[in-house]
């Protein structure tokens, strides 16, 4: 059997690399032979087109991402912003928060159990390794329409998938979003989202520092998940004995991942971990080079010592692999026994597999022969950037012409209140939620169905100090409006996040997203993402909450048709007293029902438009940014001072599903009436920026007061009480009958 | 009547959690000498009538449209001895 | 007077192991946490079984754990009187070291579940629920895939004779536990299995629409203080 | 080296949901004749040496005390052909 070395390789000059099946470009391996000075060894190849993907690169993106930086608002919460594992914030006495949102879309079609369980696993890593304990998951879950038979394979496997693993990690499942659209049904959208706490004097960072530091693998051993590019290379290049079909599905291990949590944090206390980096797509290739590249510069790793679960595999394999439950420590040598008694206490296989150095190398060997030479950064940070050419799509304006105007408009309001209700996209999703656990570490203040998901902060690290504080979080995105214009669309999805936040009384602070897109080589698609990144940019600065980190995902389209564009904004927020919280909808009886904000005629890319005329075209609602910072501002301050007995936003559908889900919430009716003079736009139409709260009656003043200070349209509606959501002149509909409907769509579908 | 049986297991380089665990917890309860052990599914299918070709060939179709998920999953199919 | 001193054991994958601890602190006990590879009860008077996926569950809930050598230490204790509280995993783990007959299957629904489940107290002589009355109805959140009790015709008949079935589903049965049974005693009544989670519904804030987990840290106090 | 294969079933008396929800879905996917389906368990146990009586006894020993529960569920143990 031979071995491709540096040695060999520098032997064989003209020998033909198969750098393109493995998705590399002619001039980026022209480029990767000008850094070497030679052809890469087979090895080699595999690190740099895997560093090089688009999918670790960010390639087609990169240039569109800066924005974030440039235009980033200042902030005096941020700690680690854009580039590391997770951004961390501030959240105040000493505590910092780190989230991150990621997809895992095509797996999930390909395998939806363990694409979306993986998924889970990869995110919850990240979080782990900025040196925070996991504290919650959310998932943003987009599948093909509801009634497609496809999407009854893949929709039961995610939400199993995430359940099983988020379940097992003992992670809170806090919210997320299901969303069907005929759009998604070849490409189903994955995101998966984790939040973890940390001391903020204890960040850890990806980094490999001092020379004569040893490096460790712990985790799961490598297998030969997710390595179909690897094989390749593999049986191209050399004489193969077993190059069977490797699998392209990764399986996940929760209890691995379980245990590798607990003993993470271990280490963290014992202080013996310099620097930490969890392998996700990539693997060891994207550890070693990002570790090195970061550190010191050089490191040197023996692949023979990488424990095998499949001992037939290739060095070149090794690398490639995407084995789950995987982590990558720098610890100094004096540290190692205490890093190893504590693996050994949590049952997790730890290995030195090489050394830090100062050479500017990373240097791997098999079989005693140098088979990977490299500059570290040359991989990790000096991949290829494009500016790849974009241009509104044929189509847009055409598109854009096409307003619900022409739609004719209903005469029965109830019939359509109830037609939207009992629609999938609004329908209720506890088909889904009552599969996850959100009770588990006994901190949850809100989830599901709460506009946003809210944790105390508590007990999780030892020296920490006590707090009153606790964290929400809501993510959102709408694909219609984004088509219509990405540019809005993104900061739509952005004020929904963030209103969502601000109705439980948290001040949101800090923005993570995930790019859900085509092909970024379709100029037209990749005008659409130019367009959401400039526009979440832009709002992000305007509402002044910086974006900490994100995901792109490229390439969802089947053939040339791209799903929605369709940007996923998730938002934190701090609530300086957790207990002073604002619980969803109508809370009780003989509260005021009052509506904040203003509603226009507003109804392209409107639920109604989708349910009752399944159509899509106009412009989304308008965007009032300053509108949306004032009702955030009204909403914290209102919920701090204790004026607010309950609360919901207002979006998909309006105020009239709003008005539903406000009832469904405890049971509780209302009678009202409506302030404007078209009963159907003041139910239905989607107009930003809009909440309703309810208030005790004599809190109406000061609550009136509130938002004249801040120029919030505040109208009262009328009162809860009753066992039925009464219009005055409109409709009267029994609570129960609302419930009905609310719950009965998923189960008809999917059992 | 006939009893004709599917054993499912997943593919041999599909990572086996489940059967890590018990690999993995044996020595602990004094089982030493086990190098490695996976876990699977088996499920007993009664069919109607004779287990002849053709009804095998039905369960074999149904193995691998329901009872197997391919993708990770490998089948066999037998009647049962 | 020390306060009583009540066992929290974790297993590799307990997973609520802080919230048990933490309403056995509310309830003015001190939390002692047991670690399942030591053969050492620290000389507590009495233990909770947490919930979770002990081992990932992969096999059976609970069927690795009854083999640590904790559980080699817990379980000639549990026989001689030693109170023992077991909720979800911890009910599990109970079944399959055979502390409690029957055993939980997998949910009829085939689906975990999650959510606030009617529960009435059936038998209020137990360590565990004597600040409960009997009839009692009270509200505990559920999260199980596998909570499904069955055992043999005669030992459920035992176990209704005998007062034995503690806690009973009402408004809807989430698993198809045969009779609805959602907790058992053992003969002693010193050992006590359910599915629920009273370590979830213990505070105002958090966790279930309810504070009803409060009466089972409540009983056990009473009994060690008065014992 | 050897492989021993531990074959586990629910109890007849037992109810099987797993295998009833498939029993039901086969109709809808289009096969018929089939009466009931049950859902058990595979392990594939490697073991050093040959799978001798003694090495039997030890596996079967292990399906007993852990990778069955013998109160509600059925095993065999047999080396694989
Ligand atoms: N996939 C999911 N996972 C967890 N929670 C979800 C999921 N989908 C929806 N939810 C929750 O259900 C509730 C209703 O969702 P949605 O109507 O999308 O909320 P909103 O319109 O306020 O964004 C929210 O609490 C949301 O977090
Ligand atoms: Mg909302």
């Amino acid at each position: 059997m031979s071995l491709d070395s540096v040695k060999r390789a520098a032997e064989t000059p003209d020998e033909p690399m198969p750098y393109a099946e493995l998705g590399m470009k002619g001039d980026e391996y022209q480029r990767v032979c000008d850094i070497l000075g030679r052809r890469p060894t087979g090895s080699e190849l595999a690190i740099y087109s895997v560093m090089w993907s688009e999918h670790c690169s960010y390639k087609s993106s990169k240039v569109h991402l800066r924005q974030f930086g440039t235009k980033a608002p200042k902030s005096d919460a941020l700690l680690v912003g854009m580039g590391e594992n997770a951004g961390v914030v501030d959240i105040g006495d000493g505590w910092a928060a780190t989230f991150k949102i990621e997809s895992h879309n095509h797996p999930s079609y390909v395998e939806p159990h363990q694409g979306a369980a993986t998924g889970v696993g990869g995110i919850v890593r990240d979080i782990m390794s900025m040196g925070a304990r996991p504290i919650a998951v959310m998932d943003a879950l987009r599948f093909g329409g509801a009634d497609q038979q496809d999407t009854r394979r893949v929709l039961p496997g995610v939400v199993e998938g995430i359940s099983h693993y988020g379940n097992c990690l003992g992670l809170p499942n806090i919210g997320g979003e299901v969303v069907f659209d005929p759009c998604y049904i070849g490409n189903p959208l994955v995101n998966a989202l984790c939040v973890g706490l940390l001391r903020k004097d204890q960040i850890k960072l990806a980094t490999a520092p001092g020379p004569g530091n040893k490096v460790v693998l712990f985790g799961a051993r490598t297998g030969a998940d997710g390595i179909g590019g690897a094989s390749v290379l593999a049986s191209a290049t050399f004489e193969d004995e077993s190059q069977a079909k490797r699998p392209a599905v990764q399986v996940g291990d929760p209890f691995m991942e379980k245990l590798l949590i607990e003993c993470c944090l271990e280490l963290y206390q014992a202080d013996v971990v310099v620097g930490i980096q969890d392998l996700g797509a990539a693997g060891v290739s994207c550890a070693t080079t990002e570790l090195a590249a970061k550190g010191t510069g050089g490191m040197t790793v023996d692949l023979n010592l990488v424990p095998l679960r499949d001992p037939t595999l290739r060095p070149e394999e090794i690398l490639m692999s995407e084995s789950q439950e995987r982590m990558m420590a720098v610890v100094t040598p004096e540290d190692i026994p205490a890093f190893m008694a504590i693996c050994e206490k949590w049952d997790v296989p730890a290995t030195v597999i090489g050394e830090v150095t100062d050479t500017g190398r990373l240097v791997m060997t098999w079989d005693g022969d140098v088979i990977v030479d490299i500059p570290p950064g040359t991989a990790a940070d000096e991949g290829p950037v494009y500016e790849r050419p974009f241009h509104e799509p044929a189509g847009q304006a055409a598109l854009n012409a096409d307003g619900p105007e022409r739609l004719p408009r209903p005469e029965d309001l109830r019939e359509t209140l109830l037609r939207l209700l009992g629609s999938p996209n609004l329908g209720s999703k506890e088909w889904v939620t009552s599969q996850y656990d959100r009770y588990v570490r006994g901190n949850t203040v809100l989830a599901q169905p709460a506009d946003a998901g809210m944790l105390r902060i508590s007990e999780v690290m030892p020296g920490a100090e006590e707090t009153t504080r606790g964290i929400a979080l809501a993510t959102d995105g709408n694909g219609r409006y984004a088509r219509l214009d990405p540019y809005a669309g993104a900061q739509l999805a952005l004020a929904e996040a963030y209103r969502n936040v601000a109705v439980t009384g948290a001040a949101p602070l800090a923005v993570t997203n995930c790019l859900n897109f085509g092909s970024p080589e379709d100029p037209e698609v990749m005008w659409q993402f130019a367009e959401a990144v400039r526009g979440l940019a832009d709002a992000c600065k305007t509402l002044g909450v910086p974006v900490t980190g994100g995901n792109v995902s490229f390439y969802n389209q089947t053939g040339s048709t791209a799903i929605h564009p369709t940007p996923v904004v998730g938002v934190l927020g701090v609530i300086e007293d957790v207990a002073t919280r604002v619980r969803s909808g109508f809370t009780t009886e003989g509260l005021r029902v009052v509506l904040l904000g203003d509603t226009r005629d507003e109804f392209g890319g409107s639920e109604w438009a989708h349910v009752a005329h399944g159509h899509l075209g106009g412009l989304p609602p308008a965007v009032d940014l300053e509108a949306e910072r004032a009702l955030g501002s009204v909403l914290v301050e209102a919920a701090r001072d204790g004026l607010l007995e309950g609360s919901h936003d207002l979006s998909d559908g309006g105020l009239a599903i709003a008005l539903a889900e406000a009832c469904l919430a405890q049971g509780v009716g209302a009678t009202l009436s409506l302030p404007g003079d078209d009963a159907f736009v003041d139910l239905f139409s989607e107009s930003t920026s809009r909440a309703l709260v309810c208030v005790r009656p004599e809190a109406f003043e000061a609550l009136a007061e509130l938002c004249g200070r801040y120029e919030v349209p505040c109208y009262g509606l009328g009162t809860t009480g009753g066992a039925s959501l009464a219009v005055e002149g409109v409709f009267e509909i029994p609570v129960a009958e609302l419930r009905e409907t609310h719950a009965a769509p998923l189960p008809a579908i999917f059992g | 009547m006939a009893r004709v049986i599917v054993d499912v297991m997943l593919k041999p380089e599909i990572l086996d959690p489940q059967g890590q665990a018990i690999a993995r917890a044996l020595p602990r309860l004094g089982f030493s000498g086990v190098q490695d052990v996976r876990q699977g599914k088996r499920f007993e299918v009664e069919i109607e009538g004779e287990a002849d070709e053709a009804a095998l060939a039905e369960v074999r179709k149904m193995a691998e449209t329901l009872l197997a998920n391919t993708v990770i999953e490998d089948f066999t199919v037998h009647v049962e001895r | 007077m020390n306060a009583a001193r009540v066992g929290v054991v974790t297993f590799p994958g307990t997973l609520d192991d802080q919230d048990a601890a933490r309403a056995v602190r509310l309830a003015g006990a001190e939390p002692v946490p047991l670690w399942h590879a030591d053969h050492d009860l620290k000389g507590v008077d009495a233990v909770f079984l947490p919930g979770g996926f002990s081992y990932g569950d992969y096999l059976r809930c609970g069927a690795i754990s009854r083999f640590s050598p904790l559980m080699d230490e817990l379980i000639p204790a549990a026989r001689a009187g030693l109170p023992v509280l077991g909720t979800c995993n911890g009910f599990q783990i109970l079944c399959e070291a055979h502390l409690l007959p029957g055993a939980l299957t997998r949910n009829g629904g085939l689906h975990y579940i999650c959510r606030d489940q009617g529960i009435r107290v059936e038998n209020a002589d137990t360590a565990w629920t004597s600040d409960f009355e009997a009839g009692q109805e009270i509200v505990l959140p559920v999260k199980h895939g596998e909570g499904r009790y069955v055992a043999d015709t005669e030992t459920l008949a035992a176990l209704e004779r005998d007062g034995r079935v503690v806690f009973r589903y009402v408004g809807g049965n989430p698993n198809g536990s045969l009779n609805d049974i959602a907790g058992i005693t053992n003969e002693a009544g010193n050992v006590v299995g359910l599915m629920p989670h009273p370590e979830h519904a213990v505070e105002e804030l958090t966790g279930a629409p309810s504070v009803d987990g409060r009466g089972f840290f409540t009983s056990i106090l009473k009994r060690l203080v008065n014992a």
